[in-house]
């Protein structure tokens, strides 16, 4: 079994979330069967994470040939630090989402258990796969299982936000396979360590044909990354989904920022020619106003959801600032940050929804609403993860910004980088200040104390999961930092793969 | 021929595009479909036109590049499932929000449609 | 000649087609469009099956056989589409 | 024992309080006062080792990728501040016990406090810049809930939020400081930067790191310009003012800057700002605090004051202002902190701070009134008192100071006439409190508090004696060690602590104050009457409405750029396709490649024309939708035509199939859909529209034309070369589905299935209603089921079982397979569907569509997964021939497993999507019944 | 019930779909045989449930015969509609008739329908309510419209009726 | 190959595809939908079975078997066709399209719409 480790994240899932449709867990009475269902397939998830993680540690980057096809000609999986450290994100955030649902979200609906599963199922598969097209089939897995996880407990909101989502999603898709097309039609492979290797050997009019390429990979994956102007789709339906599903939903955009990394440091990094690092001219300004528009949006939230939902925009603008530096140092401290934010992103939608819970039809909005009946819990967790999202020590986030501001090298990154991150940090502060003091500080008289309203225990223990892992982080920060630093050597050092791969062009 | 089949590819996506900016969803879905069959023409291409010989050993003496077409397979079937997704969905979009924008209201500044077509919840 | 008859037939199969169009675009009733578009399917076959005899090869047969199928479910769907507005009520 | 105990031992009291809240209040205290006790021990224990000239650390790494090492460092300076901020925070901790309400929560006061003080104690321990800025930040936002303890109070909502955003803003400068100084210097150990300070004073970044770690500095300091928070943050607990104000949370920025002053200070430009805005925040600080008529508002202002003397002398650049510094800050903690907790009290005991409603109190309480009296004259400077010394000392420097040229003699100057208005407001605290007349109309009856109350503020008075009367003895040594870690490199500079120096400059400029601050305080309603001419800004007011404003701006912005319209979105994903690929496509010098070009026929123009033709018509008529899918349905079927023209049936099969199954979903749709629209967009955006179209259209066409005409070389001879010897088919395009890239097809028909469910979801209780007549009013006729069409509908339907059975079996080795003949036996049931009705056929076909899709993907996995009994990775085919008698060579295969589960999911979705589409207008709507 | 008429409850169906079979692979191999008669016996007991019950072909010589005449009857007709289609449209006489029928059932009827649709000239436009009537549209109407109500009652119901027995 | 085989395999072709082309003709020029439904049953009939045949012919004789296989598309259609007519025919009605000008009986159509028989509506009905 340990030969397959690579493969096992996204077959546990898949596996697990198709017998999750058949008997004994499928019908309505027998929702119990699927939650005990649903949580060991997310504990066997994260073991198998864990041991995958282990083994790349131990063993470095690993291969694995599906179908026993080698590259370039089959698909290969490639598990290295990053994606298996993405795969673990992946689990753990399923695994809290999924206690969080226990709480009722699961039975508001069909197929909420199963679908999640194959929401990790494709998630896990984009880390780990190292193939063009591969990547394009499991960005559609994960797609249409957010399409269906986001209607899942219906209402107009909902809806709405979906049509949005899916159709600019399904016009993202168009876009990557013509990417994908020009890039087939050019390097003729479509396994990235191998494309990497054409990439050098292009004539001039296939460099702009791979560069246009490129450019399309670029708008698909910052489509998915909510990269400015591409975020628009973002905050609705970020803020419009249950709770649980945006927590597991922070991790999407993850995925845009992971195929941005892997593609333009592989396929157009250093090793591209002329094309080497041909997409930072764009990505620096849009990483900038992405991380401007957020906060700003962040300012003009409405409601703690949307606060949420913006703040994952600051993280994304943030992250691929950091991309733009383009020093193995920075991408460690991006993949810090990344652990970072997408956990606490998940945190402020589960707290904002357990917070709404208890002040009526006010919900989760910023204006005057009665007492939420659990102030001191909420109130607590809430504060607690407004430290971390901004940033604040002594958690992972004052961490994670500290090794992203660092990471910039030259005096114009520091200038660019320091002041956007920092003024959106005072005015993220500013924002959440008001927001805590609102829903927790001002009220209209007392609560009326309904058992009904108060937080499951599924709710907190979900959330406690995920928040109790920024402390973690922090305390633990030395050797996540060395792990992810060796991350950030592995996916910049292109030859890696192409000789983990065992690519003809790695001998020559 | 091959001026004739990207002069095709182009006017499809030209189409595609189009529909796919309108305000409603039903002209935004077939604006999809659009954008999916010219996507699909263009991937499957880039295998290069080949006029004799499907991939099919011992049917011919050259072989058409069998990767597009297999590619170009799964895209549809998935283009297939969007598609139904996206479709079921504007009709849910109807139900829910009683119109068929895509921003599920009126656009500003334009007459009410009339709804007197319809019939009483069943 | 089988050359010359394969071009000339597909070439009036192609005019066929254009009418087809024509009458499918012009209408002026939806029964006139459906029943163009049905007469596409049919042109389609016959054309696929020339291609087929010029290409010397049954490759494309299932294409035919295909198009006679799904274009009746179409073309009645579509019909039905017109009579009842809920095809499979 | 390690220093590390101190924090550790700090951050579990600030769990006490809570866990001992139930115990009784007494308890409670006592508990809580234990770790702060226990640490004042530790640092008590080291003492001695201090004042033999020592540094104790201690260290422990931690992150080392960032240059974050937990260090402790117990020096002079240190020593300092940690007595006060120990032996204060006792004393506040205990007064608090008598001063907080019965019904207030305790437990979680103490909690804010003792973490406060954990904050607190670390700054001035750390030894490492960024663990020095994380223990700073804490102390922001554990202040911020101090001040926001009353939380049901408008004002202490908008004090604790200005206070966390004056400090908050100053703390992320004060990081990018501390980043810049890391980079200069390489680390971030105090220890190695005051090493370094000529290093940093000579980078050229040396400017921009000072007024960073200023800004820090001075907003926590509360100096001008930054100084408008504090007196809102006394909207606080009377107790928490007495700690965070007198040696605590202003003292941070003042500890910065004595921390830093070997390393930034000593030139130019440290003198300007800091000087300056230490005499700006004296001068102002003072001159307000005559004013206020609140005792708090007078203690806050005062506060400000002695910030700005502190920093003025920190800003000097002279050794002997640096050391007077260090003593005020000694001196101001002490008489600051016993004033708070006597204003406390006598609020406490009469219901009001307004010192225009307090009056005669000497003769209620008159403990209270001595013990204030003290602090008050010791805040005065009136000699005996250890505000005195310390004063002295500082009307001493500056005289010294030559560095504002000409104009230097301004300084001592203004330094008097601050001194004339605190002597002015200290007299005012005094006699307008507890003498001058009656009490009137106070909300209760003035009393003397609870003895252990006055016991903090008598300790403190009674240490304001003894430093004034005994200053050598009582904090020579103290002062000598903490002054003597701000320089380093030198030894301390000669100074007396003594009452009398000797009639000189100093004492004059002494007398002067206290004599005009006596003459001022008597003669100050005409200062009063020019003073409340003005209409006195509400700093909060102002703040809050800058707030306010700044979300309203951030609103309209976001406004501004998000429409909520999806028109927009797509454009602009459609606008950034354009901005990326049009320039490097322009450089695109030849579009057509080397490859020799086909020629066409008329029957391919023809084709391509309809194919164009239709796609337009489909653009043009998209408001006539049942046209637009007609003419859709053309563009479909031109599309296999072609695919089949370029050699591809198994595309042309599939192409057809997904076609008329999506048309028949539409019209599905379509049904519960307007059929016709009135005009939808302005003109304008069509034309706007069709150019983004039609520039994304040539792009892509340019794009595909460059790619056709260009040779190219590719892995696929490999596909073509294994696919009878390694995948066991003829049909290479189906053995790449089925076995090279098997996976995508897993993949593949995972989202057909997760798409089915979904639409199962969408449809579950949808609230539809429908159409009584179509888009001309014709109504529906009531031929529901065409008899001669059941009739052939049903013959056809073994027909159709039958081909969909062969396409599927000849998949592996010619144009076919799972997935067209599952699409071929899904449209021969929608026949069905079409002909019989749902409610005919949904009841004959008892087969669970949700079970069906999962088994197919399973079916398809588990031929995968059975690879690994041969220890072949997943997916690993296999095939093997066998001669069965009767039949022949015939070939099995894991293939055809797999492909059998590609036909049972595509089987499953359909139908699963179909009939439940079926169901809307009839009974049996989709609920939440099953699973 | 015995288990062959049990398995093989529609022979003839299943024959015809063995014989489709072979058509389809173009082969008439055992193997072939085989595994087609597997599906011949599968398909039509997996389509039993949605089959309605109706007539049986009693005289299958009698149908072929009729194939056969229908296929006549469809080439000559072809000529006549082409140069119809292919002359002045003025030419062209529509009209409307209906056809009275004997038979009952919907099978022999759909037959007679279908017929009358592939021979170029007639369509079947409609078929009232309680099937006693089949509406029919006429390309090219003769003067007296009995002629083709003659036409279709005696060349092809009769032969239908025979066919089925009924 | 065999120039009388090739002959009769042109001549089925090219009858076939001159019954395609008068079926898309007549789609073209006839004046009503009603007359324009007789169009493509005739290039479904002749037409195609034309051409199927060449194709079985000449298949057959390339594969060196006889391989009628495309004779199924033809059963097919024969099966289909009247069906889609009469669907298509129904729509007319239903839509109360234009008749050309000389059709008779034209007050059959409304009887034939409501699926009524002839003797129960004898205002319309012209004899019988
Ligand atoms: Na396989
Ligand atoms: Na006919």
């Amino acid at each position: 079994m340990m030969d397959h480790l690579p493969i096992l994240p996204i077959l546990v899932s898949l596996i697990g979330g198709l017998l999750l449709l058949l008997p004994p867990f499928a019908g309505i009475e027998r929702y119990v069967n699927r939650r005990v269902a649903a949580l060991f397939l997310c504990l066997l998830q994260i073991a198998v994470a864990i041991a995958l993680m282990a083994k790349v540690i131990d063993a470095g980057p690993i291969m694995y040939a599906v179908g026993n096809w080698q590259a370039p000609f089959g698909i290969i999986l490639y598990a290295d630090s990053l994606a298996a450290l993405l795969v673990l994100l992946t689990g753990f955030l399923g695994l809290a989402s999924t206690l969080y649902s226990f709480a009722g979200t699961d039975r508001e609906g069909h197929y909420f258990h199963p679908i999640m599963q194959f929401q990790l199922m494709g998630i896990t598969g984009a880390f780990l796969t190292h193939d063009l097209f591969n990547l394009f089939v499991f960005f559609e897995v994960l797609l249409i299982a957010s399409y269906v996880l986001l209607v899942h407990g219906g209402g107009k909101q909902r809806t709405q936000a979906n049509v949005h989502y899916v159709i600019l999603n399904l016009v993202g898709s168009a876009i990557f396979l013509i990417a994908l097309g020009t890039l087939y039609g050019t390097t003729g492979t479509l396994n990235i360590a191998d494309m990497s290797l054409k990439m050098s050997t292009l004539s001039e009019g296939e460099q702009v044909l791979a560069k246009v390429g490129g450019m399309m990979l670029l708008v698909v994956f910052g489509l998915k990354a909510a990269m400015l102007p591409l975020h628009f789709w973002l905050p609705n339906t970020y803020s419009a989904a249950s709770a649980p599903v945006a927590a597991l939903f922070a991790i999407m955009t993850k995925v845009g920022i992971y195929s941005i990394f892997r593609v333009f440091t592989v396929i157009f990094g250093e090793g591209a020619g002329a094309l080497s690092n041909m997409v930072l001219p764009w990505v620096w300004p849009l990483a900038i106003l992405t991380v401007i528009v957020g906060t700003i949006g962040v300012l003009a939230s409405p409601n703690l959801r949307n606060i949420a939902a913006n703040t994952v925009l600051i993280s994304v603008g943030t992250l691929l600032m950091a991309f733009s530096i383009r020093s193995p140092e920075a991408s460690g401290a991006a993949f810090y940050y990344a652990l970072h934010s997408t956990l606490i992103s998940a945190v402020l939608f589960m707290l904002a929804d357990m917070i709404g819970q208890q002040r009526g039809k006010a919900f989760d909005r910023f204006v005057i609403a009665k007492k939420v009946t659990q102030p001191t819990l909420l109130g607590a967790l809430f504060f607690v993860a407004a430290m971390v999202v901004v940033g604040l020590p002594p958690f992972s986030g004052f961490i994670g910004k500290v090794v992203v501001l660092q990471s910039a090298a030259t005096g114009l990154d520091k200038a660019l980088l320091w002041s956007t991150v920092l003024i959106s940090t005072l005015l993220t502060i500013i924002a959440l200040a008001r927001a805590g003091t609102t829903l927790f500080w001002r009220h209209a008289g007392e609560s009326a104390n309904s058992e009904d309203e108060s937080a499951s225990v599924w709710q907190v223990v979900g959330v406690v999961l995920l928040l109790m892992a920024s402390p973690i982080m922090a305390i633990f920060a030395g050797p996540i930092t060395e792990y992810t630093a060796i991350a950030a050597l592995q996916l910049h050092d292109i030859r890696l793969p192409v000789s983990v791969l065992q690519l003809q062009g790695g001998q020559q | 021929m091959e001026l004739l089949y990207s002069l095709c590819v182009g006017v499809m996506t030209f189409s595609g595009v189009f529909l796919c900016l309108r305000g409603r969803t039903f002209p935004v879905v077939m604006g999809l479909m659009m954008l999916g069959y010219a996507v699909n023409l263009f991937l499957f291409s880039t295998g290069r036109l080949s006029l004799d010989g499907a991939a099919i050993l011992g049917k011919s003496e050259t072989y058409a590049d069998p990767l597009p077409q297999a590619l170009v397979l799964t895209a549809i079937v998935i283009g297939f499932a969007m598609t139904a997704f996206a479709v079921i969905l504007s009709m849910r979009a109807r139900a829910d929000l009683g119109n068929d924008f895509v921003d599920g209201k009126e656009p500003p500044g334009r007459p009410k449609q009339s709804v007197s077509r319809w019939s009483s919840k069943q | 000649m089988l050359a010359f008859t394969l071009l000339c037939v597909g070439i009036m199969i192609s005019i066929g087609l254009v009418l087809n169009l024509w009458r499918l675009l012009v209408g002026p009733d939806v029964v006139d469009r459906i029943l163009a578009l049905d007469t596409m399917f049919i042109n389609s076959i016959a054309l696929i099956m020339v291609y087929g005899i010029h290409k010397g090869t049954s490759l494309y047969f299932e294409a035919a056989l295909l198009i006679a199928m799904l274009g009746f479910v179409s073309s009645v769907a579509f019909g039905k589409y017109i009579l009842r507005g809920d095809i499979i009520e | 024992m390690s220093l590390f105990w101190i924090p550790i031992l700090l951050l579990i009291g600030t769990l006490v309080p809570k866990a001992t809240e139930k115990l009784g209040r007494n308890v409670c205290t006592a508990m809580t006062m234990f770790a702060p006790a226990a640490s004042l021990a530790i640092i008590a224990s080291f003492a001695p080792a201090i004042f033999a000239g020592d540094v104790i650390t201690d260290y422990f790494e931690w992150i080392p990728a960032i240059g974050l090492t937990l260090s402790m460092r117990l020096n002079g300076l240190a020593l300092l501040f940690a007595f006060l901020i120990l032996g204060i925070g006792l004393l506040v901790i205990f007064y608090a016990r008598y001063y907080l309400s019965a019904k207030e929560p305790v437990g979680r006061f103490y909690g804010f406090l003792i973490l406060f003080m954990t904050a607190m104690l670390s700054i001035v321990l750390a030894n490492n810049l960024l663990q020095l800025w994380m223990a700073w930040e804490i102390t922001s936002i554990s202040s911020f809930l101090l001040i926001g303890f009353w939380s049901s109070k408008s004002a202490s909502r908008k004090g604790a939020r200005m206070a966390l955003t004056v400090t908050g803003a100053g703390g992320l400068a004060l990081l990018a400081g501390f980043l810049l100084i890391g980079d200069i210097v390489g680390t971030y150990d105090i220890g190695v930067i005051v090493d370094s300070a000529n290093t940093i004073r000579d980078h050229s970044l040396y400017p921009v790191v000072l007024v960073l770690v200023l800004i820090g500095a001075f907003t926590k300091s509360a100096q001008f310009p930054f100084h408008f928070w504090l007196p809102h943050a006394m909207a606080a607990p009377t107790p928490v003012s007495a700690y965070l104000h007198s040696a605590t949370m202003v003292k941070a920025g003042i500890f910065l800057l004595a921390l830093l002053y070997p390393v930034l200070a000593g030139t130019e430009l440290w003198f300007l700002l800091v000087s300056l805005a230490g005499l700006m925040t004296f001068l102002l600080g003072a001159y307000v605090a005559m004013f206020k008529h609140d005792l708090k508002g007078v203690l806050a202002y005062s506060t400000i004051s002695h910030l700005g003397l502190i920093t003025l002398l920190l800003g000097l650049n002279t050794e002997l202002a640096a050391v007077a510094a260090l003593f005020h800050i000694m001196n101001h903690a002490v008489f600051k902190a016993s004033l708070f907790m006597a204003a406390g009290i006598i609020d406490h005991e009469t219901g009001t701070r307004d010192m225009r409603e307090l009056s005669g109190l000497w003769r209620f309480m008159p403990y209270t009134a001595t013990l204030t009296m003290v602090s008050a004259l010791s805040m005065a400077g009136i000699p005996l008192f250890n505000g005195f010394l310390s004063k002295e000392m500082f009307f001493a420097e500056t005289l010294e100071q030559a560095v504002f040229g000409s104009l230097s003699w301004m300084v001592p100057l203004l330094a008097t006439v601050g001194g004339v208005l605190s002597v002015a407001y200290s007299l005012r605290f005094i006699k307008d409190v507890f003498f001058k007349g009656e009490p009137e109309a106070l909300p209760k009856t003035p009393k003397e508090p609870p003895v252990f109350m006055m016991l903090p503020i008598a300790l403190l008075a009674v240490l304001c004696i003894l430093v004034g009367v005994f200053p050598g003895f009582m904090a020579g040594d103290l002062l000598a060690i903490s002054a003597s870690t701000l320089f380093p490199a030198s030894s301390l500079p000669y100074y007396s602590l003594s009452i009398w120096h000797g009639l000189n400059i100093p004492l004059l400029m002494s007398v002067i104050a206290i004599v005009g601050g006596a003459v001022l305080y008597i003669n100050r309603h005409p200062l009063y009457r020019f003073q409340f001419q003005f209409n006195n800004p509400d700093a909060k007011q102002i703040f809050e409405q800058a707030m306010q404003r700044l979300v309203k701006y951030a609103q309209q912005l976001h406004n501004g750029l998000d429409n909520e319209s999806l028109q927009r979105y797509i454009g602009l994903l459609f606008l950034l396709v354009i901005a990326m690929t049009a320039p490097p496509l322009i450089m695109l010098k030849n579009a057509a490649g080397s490859l020799p070009l086909q020629s066409v026929n008329g029957i391919e123009i023809t084709l391509a024309a309809i194919l164009c033709i239709g796609a337009i018509a489909t653009a043009i008529l998209h408001k006539q939708r049942m046209t637009a899918l007609i003419a859709i349905s053309v563009v479909g079927l031109v599309v296999s035509i072609t695919f089949a023209r370029f050699s591809a049936p198994d595309l042309a099969l599939t192409q057809l199939a997904v076609e008329i199954v999506t048309v028949i979903l539409l019209m599905l749709a379509l049904f519960f859909l307007p059929q016709k629209t009135s005009a939808d967009s302005a003109p304008k955006r069509v034309v706007r529209d069709l150019s983004i179209a039609a520039v994304i259209g040539g792009i892509v066409a340019t794009i595909n034309y460059a790619i056709i005409t260009r040779p190219f070389e590719t892995i696929s001879d490999f596909f073509v070369e294994n696919s009878k010897t390694g995948g066991g088919g003829t049909n290479v395009v189906n053995v790449i589905l089925v076995d090279f890239r098997g996976f995508d097809t897993m993949g593949e028909i995972t989202v057909l299935g997760i798409a089915a469910l979904g639409i199962f979801k969408l449809l579950t209780r949808i609230p539809l209603a429908m159409p009584s007549a179509d888009d001309k009013g014709i109504s529906w006729t009531k031929d529901i089921h065409p008899p001669i069409l059941v009739m052939i509908s049903q013959s056809l339907l073994p027909l159709a079982l039958l081909v969909s059975a062969y396409i599927f079996v000849r998949g592996h080795n010619l144009p076919g397979g799972g997935f067209i003949a599952g699409l071929v036996t899904s449209v021969a049931l929608i026949q069905q569907y079409i002909a019989h009705g749902v409610n005919w056929v949904t009841p004959r076909i008892p087969v669970n569509y949700q079970s069906v899709i999962a088994w197919g993907v399973l079916l398809a996995v588990l031929t995968g997964v059975g690879s690994w009994a041969f220890t072949k990775p997943f997916l690993t085919s296999w095939f093997d021939y066998f001669d069965i008698p009767f039949i022949g060579k015939t070939e099995l295969a894991s293939a055809l497993v797999f492909d059998l589960g590609v036909y049972l999911t595509v089987v499953g979705a359909t139908l699963l999507i179909l009939a439940n589409l079926g169901k809307l207008t009839t009974q049996h709507r989709p609920t939440m019944e099953e699973n | 019930m015995s288990l062959l008429s049990r398995l093989l409850p529609t022979p003839g169906r299943s024959a015809i779909l063995l014989v489709i079979w072979l058509m389809l692979n173009v082969t008439v191999s055992l193997g072939h045989i085989i595994f087609g008669s597997v599906f011949a016996i599968a398909i039509p007991l997996l389509c039993a449930p949605l089959q309605i019950s109706q007539p049986r072909i009693k005289k299958p010589l009698k149908a072929l015969k009729y194939f056969f005449m229908v296929l006549g009857d469809v080439v000559v007709a072809n000529v006549q509609v082409a140069i119809l289609v292919l002359g002045p449209i003025s030419r062209i006489k529509p009209g409307f008739v209906a056809v009275p029928l004997d038979i009952k059932e919907i099978r022999p009827i759909t037959i007679l329908a279908s017929t009358v649709t592939m021979t170029p000239g007639t369509v079947t436009a409609e078929l009232s309510k309680d099937k006693r009537y089949l509406y029919v549209h006429v390309l090219q109407m003769p003067d007296d419209e009995q002629e083709v109500i003659r036409f279709i009652k005696d060349r092809y119901e009769s032969a239908i009726k025979e066919m089925f027995q009924c | 190959m065999n120039f009388w085989l090739e002959l009769t395999v042109s001549v089925l072709l090219m009858i076939g595809g001159i019954f395609v082309l008068v079926g898309s003709i007549g789609l073209f020029r006839l004046k009503d939908a009603y007359t324009r439904l007789h169009a493509p049953t005739k290039a479904t009939t002749v037409g195609l079975g034309g051409i199927l045949l060449s194709s079985v012919i000449y298949m057959s004789h390339l594969q060196g078997y006889i391989n009628i296989h495309a004779l199924l598309i033809t059963l097919f259609l024969v099966i289909t066709a009247p069906v889609t007519a009469h669907i298509l025919a129904k729509v007319a009605m239903h839509h109360k399209v234009k008749t050309m000008e000389p059709t008779q009986n034209e007050g059959l159509v409304d009887t034939a719409r409501e699926q009524k028989s002839v003797d129960d509506d004898a205002g319309s009905s012209s004899d019988n």
